[in-house]
């Protein structure tokens, strides 16, 4: 059995095996072969399918949230309880608040449900006047006060309607589930059905999801993810601008430079531990050091942004190195060879070649720091924000919300119609991280190669 | 200076807290106020961390604030607090729709939760595994119990108004107090819950106890009067000593599961913030925290004594320490 | 001796081990081969020799089918190796590999033991029983490529630490502990000293005995040396083919003469 | 913003600096480029930075100041024109060094090196504040609970009432196994997912698959939590837990670790197909060549020419699972329990950090401070196997060429 | 003409371009370089040989500080370069590399296009002030080394996807490109084949009028043709160095003698 050849002359030729037909052994390591290829296969199906489930779990969760259910009917401006010193004073107008803009609505539901000719039995007041949502009187108000002189008018308004009627015309609520509910009734949904037939309800592609700012409890049907991504959209700028150089730096150096000793052992071991670290406590970190110590304010995406960039910094910095560390050192010596310092062989050839890590680093540091709710819980930014924040930098100081910090609020809310909202914030998000990784994962393909 | 209201603290009180923001932006000059959540603790935390414009001006809570944070705000400053309680959180059990009725007592959630029981006179393990077990009058359901982590504030309220209260309804409590000589040690062990199973903690919120009993409906969770509220057609409620909960029957007292909710504001920063003591008293206005204010409508259990907390607010009464 | 016409005809079908027939290579549009036609005999040593890129190593390549890891390389007609067309569907290029033996252009030792680098090839082969006749096939290979004096002594170290002559060595023993039916050499002692290039070609001589070796290179004394029958390539062709005598006394084509005179490159 | 727009001038600057010092080095040169020491182009950009560098520091130290209350917020507008004076010194200065024999591109190194340098120490920087930010609060906590009963307590009971049982034991098994879990799953699917992405898949096929698997690391962990809650959970109890007569709970260690390892495929599987395509094809061809399958050059060449850099995916797909929340709170439970059944509801340090830090307790009490203590525990904990990781890698690393 | 200590003395000052003195190189424990004493002249073709393994390639990393990317290398001694310790701490090693250049034992051309390989030492070292000068530089080095025919059409293709001997064009052409003061050059003939060789040598003696250049070969003959100086290295000892003639009529040492007789390995 050796491998050897041996002189041997005269002896008679070994039969020469087939190269169609495979010998035991390599029948088996072709088994072994076939195996570790389907294992491969399977294990990118595994991911695949994974991601296919989740993916239609919240798309078909979410989709509804892009749709939405209003109702156009018109409305008496009553001046009497609109306008009650009857000046049209803008000033004293205000005094009145949304409730009274609530009950001018409920009366013109009312009437046109009354005017039109439904027949439902048993339908209640409430019924009737719940079908708007109460969004609608906050409109009604804002309209009116940028134009006193509508009070006394008849307008034709647009408004949503209430998130079980809307729900209704999504699937989520049913007839029975109506009997069971105490916030809505089969009488009411059979009434917006009537009006459905009529035309008075339409269900229309959402815009205002995207635009709108978050609302309260009562208002799901009018929540929307406006001020969530400007926030996320501040926050990314800031981690983008930040946690990429200084990554790839960090890692240039440590990788390129450092000298091999205890003391960068240290700081490679305290990278990996940081890696480690529960993004709750890079928010502990934050909250004593950008807003006690540094003085910056609460809710603030700059905030967010730097606690994130600390927060995706080691994941950047492993894979950057990661992917140094695969360069051959023979491309190094090339362009020592020729001249170049060390800082120039690494910015000129060996940075491009570890670009697909660095990249792959990044997207997935992005993916992370967009989806993070837990650090963002102690500065301030999960919160209910209405107002948004102006145009960078300024904005960057204004109070905001982020995008996983909206689904992880309306998860918790007590209206089923928030999670739908949910799903589509998720949507929402999965988008704008797609967008971000775009460019990335492009540019990663253009730097493959091999050598 | 800075323009919006910071507000911080409870996610209990977080949903009166933003209707009350969002009506407070929409019908006043002032921009809406930011209202985080984070717990009673972190927003409290926030709020005695100092007086200035990066501190928080209201600290939201579901429970009373204690005298050594009191002592840590003054440390750092927070001189003047003015306490506003805002009305009653329910707390409730329910179980699916699908599910049977359900009548308890106190006394049933003892016996069918806590760790130790009393059986004949004697102190055991509890081994009950079905609801009629533990009384014959309740449905033949295996017990499983969905109630708040140890993080949530309607934990406590739960352990001392339904657990210990049962614990002594049952007569437990001489039984331990008997054994154990001790009438704190007897508490607690009336209240320390069993850990087999059958008791599940939820560090999460009521929707994840509701996703809960959807994908396991034998389960019996604890909500919130106003989760349950606007969730009736998932959930059958449970009556609790015979009485059915509901705004009313918790502001008269019947109902006897509930707590106080309150905000704290921080004096200092009135003047400082615009449209701070706007806020707090448009919160406490009766068309919004009354019977027939929205909160109301949305489950929050209206403060009877509410008048005397307007006029709180009005004066700026500072809480004594 | 004889030509390349009478070769083909005097020369028993058995003997032949590899042929090739109407071999086109390309990489992506360049044409690297042109229609190459040639018999590689068994127990023979071939030399492929011929200038820079003139598509030696390509052609190599294509013998064992290590152009299949080339993304853009594509290959046409038909090579045979004992009768059977090594690009049939039903083959499999790793037992094609393993009779087909490699050294490559450039050395490239595995980042491994020296040990190990050797012992690869008959450990995924299962060619030793057991670690003593595993030493053994290590230490009778190193000593074919006459490296092992050097190394003896620093057998775990790594592959990768050795000079380039030694690596070169090194991959020379790699591929002849796996008792390959045909070995390809491409410029196997390129880095070698004169002394070791003896040695290593003692070896091909060795080999020849009871396998077919094709070796590429660039010296002609060498292909002289060692090898029976010698392929000039150039420019992608195949020019002349014959007893290594015949191309290097009689050359038919005047590109061949202008080669082994010097005059081409 | 006054400094915002210091910034922006002195950014204008050295953009000046750079154009002003390369032709002036071009001048110097006359019609020999080679007399200059350095390029043109690095004399600009000489000057550039040493415009840049002391602006920046000026306007650095007065922020540090005005952090530390020492400068009043006033005081803007000057340290904005002082910034910008010292970035005009700089200029000056920078315009007078260039010559023949200015190292220009030494200092231009010189200068990058520091900032990549001071981007390293950000990662110390982190560290300490870190350590900081938990170390108080932790010292806190001691004052008021027993180390002791901390570090070796097996029960984790905490109460309103106060005189809880916080003994982080049982935690600290809960995050270990899940994470175990998490890793079983994740590593070998990610592997073979980057294996057969970097050797087997065609070009059109990874193109596709890695952005593919990438995603399912951008989908936020509560989908992953709710998909654990609402379907795997209630899957394993139907089918493995109850036939097997394993207990029937809904959450267990097994649903959360199963989903987390879903979620952790691609740190696993894309890192490692970047490090594994970039190991050289001669590795390949040296073992293809000795009649070697694919798999086998691969499990004996590739992948450990590759460990390196896989070893680093792997830690970072570990430290994910080890801070990962949402998944564990929905897919595992709240319960703290020491056990080895798989199908029982455990929970992580990670997870009662972030419930008791965001509690209704008191904030002073232990039962919040625990939270502190918790978390410099759990950087202790991974501090200790990072270090044993690092060792490991040392030891088996196989460098190419 | 005349030996090595002859040369010691004879020579001015002026015309020595490097000289060596007391050199140890260290592998970790490995002792590679051996208390090595050398002068090499400028204007001077000098030859380093000896057998595969012996330090040829060590001892040229040392001249310009490649050996500083070995972690475990350890140099000792002193080389000056017209009359400055390159191993001094003030010494920029790029600088010095920029005046040393380097052609490696194994090709290893950047993964970029031909013509920017070429032209990458130009391009840091500025030495062309527009594109037009930047393609004469490329187009003249390629030219040198034997290259351009066969790439003209090609600039723009990898500089990975070209044929072992191409490669090693390649490097020569990008070394040559910046023009260093030293060329060092480790077995550059060794995939090419007799043409391209003597055309590169050809190169070498161009050089050779403006610069000094140092040549790793195992070729006897190329040294002998090319060089005037020639070092024969074994086992780490520089054992012999004198003029090329001297080395190979009348060699001092048995060792050297053994060497190019063909004798030891
Ligand atoms: N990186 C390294 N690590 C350890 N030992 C090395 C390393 N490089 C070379 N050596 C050893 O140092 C000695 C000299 O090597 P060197 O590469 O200088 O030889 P050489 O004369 O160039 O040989 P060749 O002609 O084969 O290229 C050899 O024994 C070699 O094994
Ligand atoms: N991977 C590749 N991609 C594109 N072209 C290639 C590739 N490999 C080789 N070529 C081209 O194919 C031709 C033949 O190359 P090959 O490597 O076969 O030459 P060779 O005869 O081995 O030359 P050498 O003696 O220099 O090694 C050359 O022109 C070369 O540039
Ligand atoms: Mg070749
Ligand atoms: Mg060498």
């Amino acid at each position: 059995m050796t491998d050897l050849p041996m002189p041997q002359s005269g002896a008679a030729p070994v039969p020469k095996s087939s190269l169609m037909v495979a010998d035991t052994r390599t029948r088996r390591r072709n088994a072994a072969e076939k195996r570790f290829r389907l294992y491969g296969a399977g294990a990118i199906g595994v991911a695949l399918i994974a991601l296919v489930v989740l993916l239609t779990s919240i798309i078909g969760g979410g989709a509804g949230a892009f749709r939405q259910t209003y109702l156009s009917i018109p409305v008496a401006l009553d001046a009497e309880t609109l306008d009650p010193k009857g000046n049209r004073n803008p000033d004293e107008m205000s005094k009145v608040l949304t409730l009274s803009y609530g009950k001018v609505l409920d009366r013109a539901v009312d009437a046109a449900v009354g005017s039109s000719e439904i027949e439902i039995t048993d339908l209640s007041e409430k019924d009737i006047s719940s079908l708007v949502s109460k969004e609608a009187s906050a409109q009604l108000r804002n309209r009116v006060l940028a134009d006193p002189e509508l009070v006394g008018q008849t307008v034709d308004v647009n408004v949503l309607v209430n998130g079980r009627i809307d729900g209704y015309f999504k699937g989520r609520v049913t007839m029975e589930s109506a009997a069971a509910d105490a916030n809505t009734s089969p009488q009411q949904l059979m009434l917006a059905d009537a009006l459905k037939e009529q035309g008075m309800l339409v269900t229309r592609f959402n815009w205002n999801f995207i635009t709108n700012p978050d609302a309260s409890d009562q208002r799901p049907e009018a929540a929307g993810v406006g001020v969530a991504i400007l926030g996320s959209f501040y926050m990314m700028l800031v981690v983008l601008l930040l946690a990429v150089p200084i990554g790839v730096a960090a890692s240039i150096y440590l990788e390129e430079f450092a000298p091999k000793n205890r003391w960068t052992d240290v700081i490679e071991v305290n990278i990996s531990n940081l890696a480690a670290v529960p993004s709750i406590v890079f928010g502990i970190l934050g909250l004593a050091a950008f807003i006690n110590f540094a003085g910056l304010p609460q809710s603030a995406p700059v905030v967010g942004g730097l606690v994130l960039t600390l927060m995706t910094l080691p994941t950047i910095i492993i894979s950057t190195r990661a992917a140094l560390k695969a360069v051959p050192p023979s491309i190094r010596d090339a362009a020592l060879g020729v001249g170049a310092s060390r800082m120039q062989s690494v910015f000129h050839h060996v940075l491009p070649l570890a670009m697909p890590g660095i990249l792959t680093g990044t997207i997935i540091g992005l993916a992370q720091a967009l989806g993070e709710t837990a650090p963002l819980l102690l500065i301030g930014m999960v919160a209910f924000v209405r107002e948004f924040p102006a145009a960078p930098p300024e904005g960057l100081f204004d109070p905001a919300s982020a995008l996983p910090v909206q689904v992880y609020n309306w998860t918790q809310r007590a209206d089923p119609a928030f999670v739908e909202r949910a799903s589509g914030a998720i949507i929402v998000l999965l988008i704008f991280l797609f967008c971000m990784n775009l460019l990335a994962i492009f540019l990663r393909r253009r730097f493959e190669r091999r050598w | 200076a800075r323009d919006q209201i910071q507000i911080a603290g409870s996610s209990t009180v977080l949903p009166y807290a933003t209707i009350v923001a969002e009506a407070f932006g929409e019908n006043t000059d002032f921009p809406t106020p930011v209202v985080e959540s984070g717990g009673s603790s972190a927003g409290l935390k926030k709020f005695c961390e100092g007086v200035g414009e990066n501190t928080v001006d209201i600290a939201n809570a579901s429970r009373a604030i204690k005298d050594s944070e009191i002592e840590t705000c003054a440390a750092n400053g927070v001189t003047d607090i003015i306490e506003v309680r805002i009305g009653y959180d329910g707390i409730v059990f329910a179980n699916a729709s699908s599910g049977p009725d359900f009548v308890f007592t106190p006394a049933d959630w003892f016996n069918a939760l806590s760790a130790k029981v009393v059986k004949d006179g004697a102190i055991v393990d509890n081994a009950a595994a079905n609801w009629n077990e533990v009384n014959p009058d309740l449905p033949e359901q295996p017990i499983l119990a969905f109630v708040p982590g140890t993080k949530h504030g309607t934990r406590e309220v739960f352990e001392e108004k339904v657990i210990l209260a049962g614990c002594e309804e049952s007569g437990a409590m001489e039984v331990f107090a008997a054994e154990m000589g001790d009438e704190d040690k007897a508490e607690e062990a009336c209240m320390t819950l069993r850990t087999d199973g059958k008791s599940v903690d939820i560090d999460g919120d009521y929707t994840e106890t509701l996703a809960r009993i959807e994908s396991d409906p034998n389960g019996i969770g604890v909500f919130g009067l106003s989760f349950y509220e606007n969730n009736t057609d998932k959930l059958k409620v449970a009556t609790m000593s015979g009485v059915t909960p509901s705004t009313e029957s918790i502001a008269s007292g019947e109902y006897p599961v509930s707590r106080p909710l309150f905000f704290y504001v921080k004096k200092q920063h009135i003047g400082e913030i615009q449209g701070l003591k706007e806020y707090a008293e448009f919160f406490v206005a009766d068309e919004l925290a009354g019977p027939d204010g929205p909160l109301a409508e949305y489950g929050l259990v209206a403060d009877p004594e509410l008048a005397a907390t307007q006029e709180a607010v009005v004066n700026e009464t500072v809480m004594s320490k | 001796m004889y030509d390349i016409n009478r070769a083909e005809s005097a020369v028993t079908q058995q003997d032949i081990k590899i042929s090739a027939r109407n071999v086109q290579v390309y990489y992506g549009d360049t044409h690297a081969i042109k229609d190459v036609n040639v018999e590689i005999l068994d127990k023979t040593v071939t030399a492929f020799i011929g200038p820079s890129g003139c598509g030696k190593s390509t052609f190599l390549r294509c013998i064992n089918r290590m152009n299949d890891t080339i993304d853009i390389a594509r290959i046409e007609g038909q090579i045979r190796l004992d009768g059977e067309d090594i690009y049939d569907r039903r083959v499999d290029p790793v037992q094609l590999r393993a009779k087909v033996g490699m050294v490559f252009q450039k050395p490239n030792p595995f980042p491994k033991s020296i040990y190990d680098n050797v012992a690869y090839g008959p450990r995924i082969h299962g060619l030793a029983r057991n670690k003593t006749e595993l030493d053994e096939i290590v230490e009778k290979s190193l000593r074919g490529s006459a490296l092992w004096n050097e190394v003896k002594d620093r057998l775990d170290e790594p592959g990768t630490g050795l000079s380039g002559g030694q690596q070169q060595r090194l991959c020379i023993a790699r591929a002849v502990a796996t008792a390959p039916e045909v070995l390809l050499m491409d410029e196997p002692c390129s880095a070698l000293d004169p002394i070791a290039t003896g040695q290593v070609e003692e070896l091909i001589d060795q080999l020849r005995s009871e396998y077919s070796v094709v070796i590429v290179t660039h010296s002609m004394q060498q292909a002289a040396r060692v090898s029976q029958k010698t392929a000039f390539f150039h420019l992608g062709n195949l020019v002349e083919y014959g007893e290594t005598d015949d191309i290097f006394t009689k050359p038919q084509d005047s590109r061949t003469e202008a080669y082994i005179s010097g005059r081409i490159g | 913003m006054p400094l915002s727009w210091a910034l922006l001038a002195s950014l204008l600057l050295a953009v000046a600096g750079y154009l002003i010092g390369r032709s002036r080095a071009f001048a110097v040169a006359g019609s020999d480029i080679r007399s200059l020491h350095s390029r043109p182009i690095y004399h600009g950009a000489s000057v550039a930075l040493m415009t840049l560098t002391p602006a920046i520091i000026v306007m650095i130290a007065a922020s540090l100041l005005r952090m530390a209350k020492a400068l009043s917020p006033e005081a803007v507008g000057l340290v904005g024109l002082l910034a910008l004076a010292a970035g005009i010194a700089g200029l000056g200065w920078g315009i007078t060094r260039i010559g023949a024999g200015y190292q220009a591109r030494n200092v231009v190194e010189r200068i990058v090196m520091g900032v990549l340098i001071f981007c390293s120490s950000i990662a110390i920087l982190t560290t300490a504040g870190i350590v900081l930010s938990l170390i108080f609060e932790t010292g806190h906590f001691f004052q008021k609970y027993n180390w002791l009963d901390f570090f070796l307590g097996t029960e984790w009971t905490p109460r309103f009432q106060g005189n809880s049982a916080l003994g982080i034991l049982p935690l600290l098994w809960g995050t270990l196994y899940i994470s175990l879990i998490a890793l079983l799953v994740a590593v070998p699917i990610g592997m073979f997912a980057a294996i057969y992405m970097s050797e087997y898949a065609s070009k059109r096929v990874r193109g596709i698959a890695k952005p593919a698997i990438e995603v399912l690391a951008g989908i936020p962990t509560i989908v992953y939590g709710l998909f654990a809650l609402i379907t795997v959970g209630p899957m394993l109890r139907d089918y493995f837990a109850q036939p097997l007569g394993l207990g029937n709970s809904g959450s267990s260690v097994l649903t959360a670790g199963l989903v987390m390892g879903i979620m952790l495929i691609p740190f696993v599987s894309s890192l490692s197909d970047d490090i594994i395509n970039a190991v050289p094809q001669s590795m390949r061809d040296g073992a293809l060549g000795l009649g070697s399958t694919p798999s086998e050059t691969i499990r004996q060449v590739v992948l450990p020419a590759a460990l390196p850099g896989v070893v680093g995916a792997v830690l970072l797909a570990a430290s994910r699972a080890i801070g990962e929340t949402m998944i564990v709170v929905l897919g595992a439970g709240a319960a703290a329990k020491l056990g080895l059944n798989p199908f029982e509801a455990m929970t992580t340090i990670t997870v009662k950090i972030v419930s008791q830090l965001t509690g209704d307790n008191d904030f002073a009490a232990p039962e919040t401070l625990v939270a502190f203590a918790l978390g410099l525990t759990l950087f202790v904990i991974t501090l200790g196997l990072n270090i044993v990781a690092l060792y490991i890698v040392r030891k088996y690393r196989e460098q190419y060429e």
